[in-house]
């Protein structure tokens, strides 16, 4: 592999890990506060790139004011998805709450496969995004930084929310011990439902650049990667937003490194994720970062 | 450190030398060095927080004790798992109450019998006489042990549906089923009145008779502890800071300081 | 609540009933992927089929009356969706499938029940192979790849191919297989073979290291869903290579979800494409009535072969004289010279469809259909 | 005696279900009977799952998986060499792929032990896992099956699966390993074992403290669990004659959850309840995709309006009834007894 190749296959990693990392992050956020499996994020992931659409060819947005738009929107569908299928069953045992997202994610989906049809549909991207860069002889799409950039903004935002202000504080109070809360006058349903607000923009903001980076919409389009950036979180230990930064970058790295030194493994690749996350699972049975839960007796 | 042998060595059934546990940095239990006479009672008291608890996990296999060693009958049980710990004739009581609560109270008892039990569930499928034998004996053993708990007529009633003083005899029965020798029952008065504390006593004592047992027990209620315990161990922070009779106990400055704090000592 | 449920029961039986039919109808069944993964197709044939129906609703004087069933790209649905066509709906014959693993889960049924079907866009050899009763209005993947690899190497002169092959799909395994078959008996040499599994959308890693191979073509067996994503991404990874692909490629949007990076692209396809110049009449008319009905939106190949899996089974019928399904498939079987919108066809003894090797070219952001092949085997 | 009338009331129970079975094959339809089988092997999946989820709280989502490979299997024994001869199109099978036959029980017994054993196999390093991550690698071990299904052509023909596989799953078979599934399970949860199943459900540390060995029993719930979505595997794979890794993704084993739930974690007539109420559901709910004729109005057909009410149907159901039909209450013939003569009163 020469070298041209090889930095490629970084940025290649860099771009699908932050991808990765974003959707992860929407994930450990809501199972940090509710110990809840979130099945639904990747059709949140799925309708934000929606929106952008519609906003860009039926409202004729001009695409930032689109894509702030989506996110928007997206984040209040995320809250009324808590509201409606989550919140009246807090206090049922937790399977109801992850057949409940499962019930949501069946939904999304098939409302948009009835709405917006199964033929894919193409995406807008801003020419600035597309023309490549020539380094070294190293072609560099703008967007392939763009994407990486952008999710460590997003990123450094969220990690300011929760340990900076007074609603990440009552997240992180929300994780440690709900009744707790509850009991110190935390307004719990309000953090939870800012939680799901910002965990679903962020499903939108990752879904936009998903569409940017691979240029389609489909209505199925969040089930993969929304499914491996909930390996990546557990694998990061679910619960910790630096363990699934970590974990998607891991996992966006792995999978494309495995491809780029063992092509004949190409095949596989939709299976290292799992062996990679049963491995540390192994090890550490809570993820990389994630708090081993005490053993009361 | 003062430790009173009162009976023969040989006699000894649990012994625990220089039991330590720690969590990360914390010490939570300090060179524990204990002997519990065989058919003994013995207490183990001290304020919130001391180690009391810490001191059956290891005892019972919960934790893995970060050193020491803890002697059953003569053999290393230190570090064995819970289950195999129980097999060797050691049970226990919790004290947050622990059953089964979507079984019947008959079921809950059942579970202790099962480790006593030869037959596998695959005789169980095709009806052997064995198996079906085995069921009818232990149910009706197990039905003995509520009733001697006072519990026979709610054999069929859920768990969790029983007031909170069967709840603590039926965890009792349920540790008898398994047929220990030694038992240890922590905090068993929490939350019941005079009255029931006291009937306590009389049942403690008398299962120690019916079934030759020798029992530890954690309890804050120091009416109980004096009036069933003859040997007491009290810690504070981790560490022994007594070892005796109650009487002696109950005089001693340290014990006194410990919890009812610094001033009251001299008082 | 349970009367609540028992009522919405009874409402829901009575609903089904009222779908009834009088006894001098014919009954069409179309089992068709309308979700799913395979939705984009199943919905265009769909459109054609229905458009054939407007366009000939009745036969021997009986009014043709359609029943269509969802298979959701899932072969449990399809089987039970061909089985309800036959027990509940009692079609007389059935149209379907796209997708030669829905085809066959649904043509053993049809099989087993004496029922004749016509296939639409199921391409794999083994979806007519031993059966009496299946047949299809489209041309198989050795013939489609052996036609794909002369284009390649015979008219284009392109020696070193690498392919980059969907493992998940049957259709790109199959059509893979043939094309590499045929390439190198023709003396071109295969430089790498990459796989990815159906749904991905991230194919950097398996791309870059196909360029660093240095092709001169690239061939995609791949739905047009991915395979539009994988010439996107190999353009922005500064591929220079020839990409090809087969007839799952064929369709409207792909200009439009592709842009620039599908430009020089080409594809095997059925002899149908709305760009094509010396037309059929029957080309032609389907085009013109197509574009009529459906304003705003191009008609597609799918479309025609739904359209003539329609217009050859009433051929059938009408060659029959009655539209008993025995008689549908004897006629089918016989079917020697049925005009169809994607050429003149024959079923052969295989119960194939006979029919060139069309070729379809991305222009100028445009399809472009620039002719016919006919494979060296 | 009561047992005494039990049993007879079982063996009578079962006799009048093998009449109807009888009848049912004379008249029923083969769109009928075809729901009819489908019921029973979802019977099957929902049992065993029940027995590892509802029934020993092991949070497992890998049911896919362990059926794949009960199918596999299964097909592999009942093909003839001739048949695979024909259908290795792009690589020979393995010799001894190609040459291993046996019978059809014998095959689905196979299916259903090669499945147990795999359930061992993980089992011994992830029923160490806590619950929501033990569902994850569960899930993780069912995506890996599929995967490498459709990478060992010479073993699973890849992605052309299998097909003409010999439909020897009719109503008997299907039912009949429908009785043994819940025979089997019904024993183990009556017996000793079954209660310390439960009790490890209830709560792990105080049946650690009862001398139990709660990896121990996980494993053999898991492994029994195992079998049983071997087995029902088996018999989808011969009911519907064809197989590609495609089938066996994870939406199958949330179906499964699904009537486990509707049913009731820890009810195993709960799960026989909604394994025929949800699969008859899930066909009639093809009626909403239908174009309608109501009171001379057409409506046009919608594709994916089924699976729109369906999920619906499910959320509503986990937020108004979350703890499913029966709840932990199993219908006996006691209770039944009781619904009756509380009728006359």
């Amino acid at each position: 592999m020469n070298l041209a190749t090889f930095i490629q296959n970084i940025l290649n990693s860099l771009t699908l890990g932050s991808l990765y990392a974003l959707v992860a992050i929407g994930y450990t956020m809501v199972y940090g506060i509710l110990r809840l499996i979130n099945f639904a994020h990747s059709e949140i992931f799925m309708l934000g790139a929606y929106f952008v659409f519609w906003g860009i060819t039926l409202v004729h947005l001009p695409w930032p004011v689109a894509m702030v738009l989506a996110i928007l929107v997206t984040a209040s569908l995320g809250v009324l998805v808590d509201q409606v299928a989550y919140r009246p069953l807090r206090d049922a045992p937790r399977i109801s709450a992850l057949i409940s997202s499962i019930g949501v994610s069946f939904f999304l989906q098939n409302v948009a496969i009835v709405f917006f049809q199964a033929i894919p549909r193409e995406v807008y991207r801003p020419a600035w995004l597309e023309d490549p860069i020539l380094v070294h002889g190293v072609r560099v799409l703008p967007l392939t930084l763009f994407v990486p950039l952008l999710s460590l903004v997003l990123m450094l935002l969220l990690v300011y929310i929760v340990y900076r202000t007074k609603t990440g504080l009552g997240m992180r109070a929300i994780s440690k011990d709900i009744e707790t809360s509850y009991l110190m006058g935390v307004p719990v349903n309000r953090v939870i439902a800012v939680t799901f607000g910002i965990g679903s923009a962020l499903a939108a903001a990752s879904g936009i650049m998903w569409a940017l980076r691979y240029p389609q919409l489909q209505p199925i389009m969040g089930t993969i990667p929304g499914f491996k950036a909930f390996i990546a979180a557990v694998f990061g230990g679910i619960g910790s937003i630096q363990g699934a930064v970590i974990g998607g970058l891991t996992l966006g790295f792995i999978e494309i490194m495995t491809v780029a030194f063992f092509p004949d493994l190409a095949g596989y690749r939709d299976a290292f994720a799992f062996v990679l996350l049963i491995l540390v699972l192994m090890v550490k049975p809570t993820g990389l970062l994630g708090e081993r839960p005490e053993d009361k007796v | 450190m003062p430790t009173t042998q009162t009976t023969p060595a040989d006699d000894v059934i649990l012994e625990t030398r220089e039991l330590t546990m720690r969590f990360g940095g914390l010490l939570a239990v300090a060179d524990f060095s204990a002997s519990f006479p065989r058919g003994s009672i013995t207490g183990l008291i001290g304020p919130n927080g001391a180690g009391k608890t810490t001191c059956f996990n290891m005892i019972t296999g919960f934790y893995r004790p970060t050193s020491g060693e803890v002697l059953f009958e003569g053999v290393p049980i230190a570090g064995l798992p819970a289950h195999k710990v129980c097999r060797a004739g050691i049970a226990r009581t919790f004290q947050n109450i622990r059953l089964f609560n979507n079984e019947t109270v008959l079921e809950n008892v059942m579970i202790g019998r099962h480790l006593r039990q030869k037959t596998s569930w695959l005789q169980t499928l095709v009806f052997t006489p064995a198996s079906e034998r085995e069921n009818r004996r232990d149910q009706a053993r197990c039905l003995e042990l509520l009733d001697a708990v006072g519990l026979a007529d709610l054999a069929g009633e859920k768990a969790s549906s029983l007031p909170y003083g069967a709840q603590r005899r039926l965890e009792i029965a349920r540790a008898l089923a398994t047929e220990p020798r030694f038992l240890l029952l922590d905090e068993p008065a929490a939350g019941m009145n005079p009255q029931e504390s006291e009937d306590l006593m009389g049942f403690v004592r008398a299962i120690r008779q019916a079934f030759g047992l020798t029992i530890l027990l954690i309890e804050h209620d120091m009416k109980v502890v004096m009036g069933i315990c003859e040997h007491l161990w009290v810690l504070d922070y981790g560490q022994t800071i007594a070892s005796g009779p109650p009487e002696a106990i109950r005089s001693d400055p340290k014990v006194i300081t410990a919890y009812l704090g610094e001033e009251h000592a001299h008082a | 609540m349970r009367k609540l449920l028992l009522l919405s029961l009874a409402v829901v039986l009575g609903l089904a009933n009222l779908a009834f039919a009088a006894d001098d109808t014919v009954k069409i069944g179309v089992f068709l992927p309308l979700t799913g993964q395979n939705a984009f197709g199943g919905q265009l044939e769909l459109e054609g089929v229905q458009m054939a129906n407007k366009e000939a609703p009745t036969i021997l004087g009986k009014k043709v009356e359609l029943f269509v069933v969802d298979n959701k790209s899932d072969k449990v649905e399809a089987a039970n969706a061909v089985q309800r066509l036959i027990e509940k709906e009692k079609v007389q014959a059935i149209i379907g499938t796209y997708g030669s693993s829905l085809a066959m889960a649904g043509g053993e049924v049809s099989e087993k029940a004496h029922i004749p079907q016509v296939g639409t866009s199921c391409t794999n050899p083994l979806v007519t192979q031993g059966k009496k009763y299946i047949f299809r209005v489209c041309f198989i993947d050795p013939y489609q790849g052996a036609g794909a690899a002369t284009y390649a190497f015979k008219t284009l002169g392109l020696k070193k191919a690498a392919m980059l092959v969907d493992v998940a799909s049957d259709y790109s395994v199959g059509l893979a297989k043939y094309f590499e078959r045929s390439f190198t008996k023709l003396g071109g040499q295969m430089v790498g073979t990459l796989n990815y599994q159906s749904g991905d959308q991230d194919f950097t890693a398996q791309l870059t290291k196909i360029i660093s191979e240095k092709p001169d073509v690239l061939f995609i067996p791949s739905y047009f869903a991915e395979g539009a994503i994988i010439m996107k991404q190999a353009a922005e990874l500064g591929a220079t290579f020839k990409i090809m692909g087969g007839d799952a490629m064929d369709n409207p949007k792909i200009t439009d979800i592709g842009g620039k990076a599908v430009e020089g692209f080409t594809h095997t396809t059925f002899p149908y494409d709305p760009s094509m110049k010396n037309m059929s009449a029957m080309a032609k008319k389907f085009t013109d009535d197509w574009r009529a009905a459906y304003p705003g939106k191009e008609p597609n190949v799918n479309s025609a072969l739904g359209y003539d899996a329609y217009m050859i089974i009433l051929d059938a019928i009408k060659r029959a004289g009655k539209a008993d399904p025995e008689a549908i498939t004897k006629a089918l079987a016989e079917t020697k010279a049925f005009e169809g919108v994607t050429g003149k066809t024959a079923i052969n003894a295989t119960h194939d469809a006979e029919k060139p090797v069309g070729l379809v070219v991305i222009k100028d952001g445009k399809k472009v259909y620039e002719g016919e092949i006919v494979p060296e085997l | 005696m009561r047992r005494g009338r039990t049993i007879l009331l079982n063996v009578l129970a079962i006799g009048v279900f093998g009449l109807l079975l009888h009848l049912a094959e004379g008249y029923c339809n083969g769109y009928q009977l075809q729901i009819l089988n489908l019921i029973a092997i979802n019977i099957i999946l929902a049992l065993s799952l029940n027995l590892i989820y509802g029934f020993t709280g092991l949070f497992s989502l890998g049911h896919a998986g362990f059926m794949a490979i009960g199918a596999y299997v299964c097909s592999i024994l009942i093909m003839t060499p001739d048949q695979k001869d024909m259908l290795f199109l792009l690589q020979p099978a393995y010799d001894w792929v190609q040459t291993a036959h046996a019978p059809f029980f014998a095959a689905v017994l196979a299916g259903g032990a090669v499945a147990a054993i795999f359930g061992a196999v993980v089992g011994i390093p992830l029923l160490r896992l806590g619950d929501d991550y033990l569902g994850i690698a569960t899930l993780g071990f069912a995506e890996i099956i599929r995967v490498v299904a459709n990478n060992v052509p010479r073993l699973t023909n890849g992605a052309l699966g299998f097909k003409g596989i010999p439909a020897y799953a009719d109503l008997w078979w299907n039912f009949g390993w429908a009785l043994v599934a819940l025979y089997v399970i019904v024993r183990l949860l009556q017996s000793n074992t079954g209660n310390v199943l439960k009790a490890i459900r209830d709560n792990e540390i105080a049946a650690k403290a009862m001398g139990v060995d709660v990896f121990r029993y996980k494993l053999l719930s898991f492994t029994v669990g195992s079998f049983f979505a071997g087995v029902g595997g088996a018999l989808l794979a011969s009911l519907l004659t064809t197989i590609d890794p495609k089938m066996f993704l994870f939406t199958l084993t949330f179906n499964v959850l699904m009537i486990v739930v509707a049913g009731g974690l820890g009810s195993l007539t709960g799960s026989v309840l909604a394994g025929i109420g949800i699969t008859v559901l899930l066909e009639w709910l093809r009626v909403v995709e239908n174009p309608v004729d109501l009171l001379g109005f057409s409506l046009p057909g919608i594709p994916g309006m089924r699976m729109v009410v369906f999920s619906l149907a499910l959320i509503v159901i986990i937020l108004f009834r979350r703890e499913g039909l029966m709840g932990m209450r199993e219908l006996t013939w006691r209770s039944l007894a009781g619904v009756f003569s509380r009728g006359k009163a």
